[in-house]
């Protein structure tokens, strides 16, 4: 399932949704994003979530179906939040519900990997010296590319 | 066809949707870049550097180099910075 | 922290009290284990943890003192249940808190890696042919020694 | 010296803990559990496959050639199963 909304998301109840009544999970993996107070040296006061409706669905659902054929899941969850955020606020949530921890762990990292590059959200920051958009980090490329190989 | 710019793409180029008819032979991505960099100032400092511009043909990344042709909806961003 | 404990866990609650009120953390990762109904083909009733009281402590202190050294975290958490557990209860959780998601992600694989095959613990299974130890699994030392040449 | 014996060893070995006075020429591990086994049955069945034995010497991991002078609590337990 995926979602994306204005609204904060609670952890607890949306792992309960995924695996309430079920006795074939037997690993729960949550990733949580969070607004920092700094990133690459300059305070952030609030951060603005800009994205690109319909895309980002279509987008989301096309990289959680590609975690269900790498890995055996019994259950995944994407939230992501749009709209205006303070430091502190969750901005991202995966799940994933596996027999196994290695299935969860790999497709929870995999999930955020592929998101963090191919998922049309873009993030502007407030600060003391004024708005800026953020920056797309090699970094993030790089983790990306490690799963394509794999698939190779 | 409908163009759609995200980010600093939509705050340069200084609209957020626009619906174009663009020239009949243009025939891929990179080509309708060259005839948007002709509208005007705007579009020219949006598409200054195409490297940092991405591209989704039909809410689907696509690359430059994909053709244009019964596409409905092209948008032009950075790279994403969520999550 | 580290809790030992006859009584469920709260995940929402748990990761509220690690992060609250602080601005400095990006990611958080969570790992829950579960009671599946079926282990290794067998149907599982019930499951009964035996644990060795002090030194069960003292190992998962050590392994988060470890997880800490290794990677940059601002928190976390282990929690580890005791006593008769049904499919679908909790059994661990892992909470690891950090700036950046990847070493939230790796502190949480080591942790989980390491109390499955350093914590002593002891799981015996209830099912209609009568009560089994669970039979330690080689894949576990397998994953564990792999975090033993990274550092090396 | 006190003992201790879990899971399945505790079940072969018929107690959960009990405090010894090993002979003061007993060196390692090793030589602890081959004392052990001459006190009856269980023990032997408990310790007749010494791979599948686990040891912590005062509640820290142990290999078999740990020295066991000075220590006050010696846990023989199966490879551990929680999580």
């Amino acid at each position: 399932m995926i979602r994306v909304q204005a609204q904060d998301f609670d952890i607890g109840a949306e792992i309960a949704g995924l695996t309430k009544g079920r006795t074939d999970i037997g690993a729960v993996v949550t990733f949580t994003g969070l607004v920092r107070d700094m990133t690459g040296g300059a305070s952030v006061a609030s951060m603005e979530l800009e994205h690109y409706p319909g895309m980002t669905e279509r987008e989301l659902e096309r990289i959680e179906q590609e975690a269900h054929r790498r890995w055996s899941l019994q259950a995944s969850l994407i939230v992501h939040r749009i709209g205006k955020l303070s430091p502190g606020d969750n901005i991202v949530l995966v799940i994933t519900a596996s027999a196994h921890r290695e299935d969860a762990f790999e497709a929870a990292k995999f999930l955020m990997d592929y998101l963090k590059t191919r998922a049309p959200f873009w993030k502007r920051e407030a600060g003391p010296e004024g708005d800026r958009w953020v920056e797309a980090r090699a970094s993030d490329d790089d983790a990306a590319k490690r799963w394509d190989k794999k698939s190779g | 066809m409908k163009i759609l710019y995200f980010s600093w793409v939509r705050q340069k180029v200084g609209v957020a949707e626009e619906d174009i008819t663009p020239p009949p032979d243009l025939r891929d991505v990179t080509a309708l870049i060259g005839w948007l960099k002709s509208r005007g100032e705007g579009y020219e400092a949006a598409f200054e550097n195409p490297k940092l511009i991405r591209v989704a043909v039909d809410q689907t990344h696509a690359e430059f180099d994909a053709p244009i042709a019964g596409a409905q909806e092209i948008a032009f961003f950075p790279p994403v910075t969520g999550g």
